[in-house]
């Protein structure tokens, strides 16, 4: 049963919506769908995630909440919007309180629709989300390559220049 | 068997008597609401054995005030800071008073200053 | 200890998993996928824009097509019920998730019937 | 020598679905008083009836919640159908009694499952859940939605469900509740759930009718009400005895819960005995013009809806009372003088919805 090459762990964060797909996300690690057969853990800790998961819109206050979850994971992640309200605001979209979806605050990678999202489609989204961390961490590795000779460089001079 | 319910006109200033008057009936507290119409119509529920009773008030758009029922129903605090903060009526005396915190909402009183309600159109 | 009769049962018994991305789902008859639209019935009668809660569904009279936005679509089935000439049906299989916003746009061939020319009124 | 510190609790935490934020003051171990704080999910959804007409709008009220959306779909018909003069054909209102009662049972499971991870018992959790899929097939075969069953539609059901497939139900529903038992008895008999939840968030009687608590964590206090008694839809013809608890403390509440989902079994019996045939909608003609406070019991407790038309397509208002804002009082009550441990439970137990609370 090996989906994917390495074990995705994801944190989940439920914006403003009806928690219809909330439940449904949490319906994931539960016997029927049990997502945990992929190594996928649900981390409370954004520090420890590589896949961010929003359900639900966006809003004036928890708006620096996402952007702050977002911060704070490392890269390279990925952010995958599960349901309607978070892709565009859905049926929510015209109401005083909407910032919009996900989009209106930081970039999303894969979007899930469905409201709710069915839990077969949630997987479906994060079998994708990972396609996009495989090449994000590619180009992410190449880049710190190019850092690290850059850092390297001074560490070595004073060893090959005789005193 | 349903309950039966009556709407009672009230004037605001005698609301915290009435309001006496159903605690000391044995009632509780159900639910309040607030509606824009031309005025802001407000109705305080209570329910008791013999069915529930709907106090009706009517207050100013502008600038509405309100005495707080929340020493004699403290349950109510929740209601009150909602209308303060949905509707801008300025209720005194809150026991447990978030001073416009309890939703924290990008504009202030939504249902009340943009609403559109008295400018609808009618049926033609 | 009660719970040992249970972890017992489960050890024994079928797994409760589906096993889902190996073995593809099979959905019920009814359940709300996504809509589809039957191309040679269509009128481009515009109802189910008007009806659609989201704005999902745009029709073009003009340039002939019907379109709908994937990621605004709240699968109600609203639209379904409300087209005079049934040509909206409800698919189970639900719309798979994309890198962007997906819109389908679909030609419709309906030719508007000619309306008849009026007869000419001799003058008088 | 004492110490008061203030920790806040939420909105993320690890144990708690919904964003809830509470301020909860304590002395050493001891909460002395918690305050809650709202507005993460707020939507503002009920100033929507100035965009949406009443008939789309139940779509809108399906949304107020995910976990009882039937029943807050059905709640803003019957409301608007009281207002319009509109009696429902009675095939329609068993259909919605049959899907009401699901969605408590499968609220209940969730619930189940959430506070039994709350206390540590993942296997219960799993449990719990598991037999939940079996209800939502059900749902989702009957419906065509998982979770927003998008049934419910002003003048009657969206759907028809045939009767040998209601036969059908009706037997699958006989396993489900067998393979129940195992998983209640562990609530009912187990020692740790016990040690748990006995003696912990003490709600008294006088307190909870006081503040104005409904459904599961007024009964749990003792008090018979449940506004299923209301007779709405099938109810009129189905008797509902209240269950009632007394012992007011976080096991009763959880008890109330447990004998009300082999109730909802013995409801959904009835209905599928007494499904009477014949049409499931009538048309609707006109637009609301008039108010009405409806009743109706959710999975969570009572739950008030009020609407009020002015003989427009669109409504003047339209307010729900959901059961958790009028539970956050009561919560505050069990809050005070608890152990910082205990807080997730306690919190747990009045089956906080804040989506609901918040709308």
């Amino acid at each position: 049963m090996s989906m994917f090459k390495r074990s995705p762990w994801m944190v989940h964060y439920d914006g403003a919506s009806c928690n219809g797909c909330d439940i449904e996300v949490l319906a994931c690690l539960t016997p029927r769908y049990d997502v945990e057969r992929f190594g996928v853990i649900n981390t409370g800790n954004p520090k420890h995630a590589d896949v961010l998961l929003i359900t639900g819109y966006i809003n004036e206050q928890s708006q620096p909440v996402v952007r702050q979850i977002y911060q704070q994971m490392p890269d390279p992640k990925v952010v995958i919007a599960i349901g309607i309200c978070a892709t565009s605001g859905g049926i929510f979209s015209e109401c005083y309180n909407t910032k919009g979806g996900v989009d209106s605050t930081i970039p999303v990678d894969v979007y899930v629709p469905g409201c709710a999202a069915r839990p077969e489609s949630i997987i479906d989204g994060v079998v994708k989300g990972l396609a996009v961390l495989e090449t994000k961490r590619a180009a992410w590795r190449i880049e710190r390559k190019k850092r690290n000779r850059v850092f390297r460089l001074p560490f070595f001079k004073p060893k090959a220049s005789p005193p | 068997m349903e309950t039966p319910q009556e709407i009672v006109t009230i004037a605001s200033s005698d609301l915290l008597a009435k309001v006496q008057e159903q605690k000391d009936a044995g009632h509780r507290l159900v639910q309040i609401c607030a509606t824009t119409l031309e005025q802001l119509e407000l109705s305080y529920s209570f329910m008791g054995k013999e069915g529930i009773t709907h106090l009706r008030l009517l207050l100013p758009r502008d600038q509405p005030s309100l005495p707080s029922i929340t020493d004699i129903y403290f349950g109510a605090f929740a209601y009150e800071n909602e209308m303060h903060d949905l509707f801008g009526i300025d209720i005194r005396d809150i026991r447990v008073d978030y001073k416009g915190k309890f939703y924290k909402i990008s504009e202030p009183a939504p249902f009340n200053a943009g609403c559109l309600i008295p400018t609808r159109k009618q049926p033609s | 200890m009660k719970m040992t009769y249970v972890a017992l049962k489960s050890l024994f018994s079928s797994p409760a998993t589906a096993n889902y991305p190996a073995e593809p789902k099979t959905y019920y008859p009814g359940t709300r996928g996504h809509i589809v639209l039957e191309v040679s019935t269509c009128t481009l009668c515009k109802i189910c824009e008007i009806r659609c809660p989201t704005g999902a569904i745009q029709v073009d009279r003009e340039g002939k097509a019907w379109s709908i936005e994937r990621m605004k679509c709240i699968q109600c089935g609203f639209c379904v019920d409300s087209c005079p000439r049934k040509c909206l049906s409800n698919d189970p299989q639900y719309t798979s998730p994309a890198s962007e916003k997906i819109t389908d746009r679909l030609d419709v061939p309906y030719e508007p019937p000619k309306r008849k020319p009026k007869p000419e009124t001799p003058p008088a | 020598m004492s110490n008061r510190t203030i920790i806040p609790f939420g909105p993320q935490h690890p144990v708690l679905p919904e964003p809830i934020h509470l301020d909860l003051v304590v002395e050493d171990e001891r909460v002395i008083e918690a305050i809650p704080s709202f507005g993460f999910i707020h939507r503002g959804l009920e100033r929507l009836v100035e965009k949406k007409d009443f008939q789309e709008f139940t779509f809108v009220a399906e949304r107020v919640c995910g976990i009882c959306s039937f029943i807050h779909g059905m709640g803003y018909c019957q409301a608007v159908e009281r207002v319009m003069g509109i009696t429902l054909p009675p095939r329609a209102d068993y259909l919605r009694t049959f899907w009401a009662e699901l969605s408590r049972i499968h609220s209940h499971l969730l619930w189940m499952g959430l506070v039994a991870d709350a206390f540590g018992f993942e296997n219960l959790f799993m449990n719990s859940w598991r037999i939940r899929e079996n209800i939502l097939d059900i749902v989702e075969e009957t419906t065509g939605g998982r979770v927003i069953f998008g049934a419910a539609k002003i003048g009657g059901t969206r759907r028809d469900v045939t009767n040998d497939k209601l036969k059908e139900i009706g037997r699958t529903l006989k396993t489900i509740e067998a393979e129940l038992h195992a998983i209640t008895d562990v609530f009912e008999q187990d020692y740790s759930v016990q040690q748990r939840l006995r003696g912990i968030g003490i709600l008294s009687r006088e307190d909870a009718f006081d503040l104005g608590a409904v459904g599961p964590t007024l009964r749990g206090s003792g008090e018979p009400m449940d506004a299923r008694c209301e007779g709405y839809a099938a109810y009129r013809d189905i008797e509902v005895e209240p269950i009632v608890e007394s012992d007011c403390d976080s096991y009763a509440r959880c008890m109330v819960r447990i004998r009300e989902i082999y109730q909802s079994f013995d409801i959904i019996r009835q209905v599928l005995c007494r499904m009477p045939d014949g049409e499931t909608e009538i048309k609707v003609k006109g637009y609301p013009n008039g108010e009405h406070f409806a009743r109706l019991e959710q999975p969570r407790g009572e739950v008030l809806y009020y609407v009020k038309g002015n003989g427009t397509k669109h409504l003047d208002r339209f307010r729900v009372r959901t059961p958790t804002f009028a539970n956050i009082p009561p919560l505050l009550k069990m809050l005070q003088g608890c152990d910082l441990p205990d807080v997730p439970v306690i919190v747990l137990t009045i089956d906080p919805c804040i989506s609901c609370a918040e709308r």
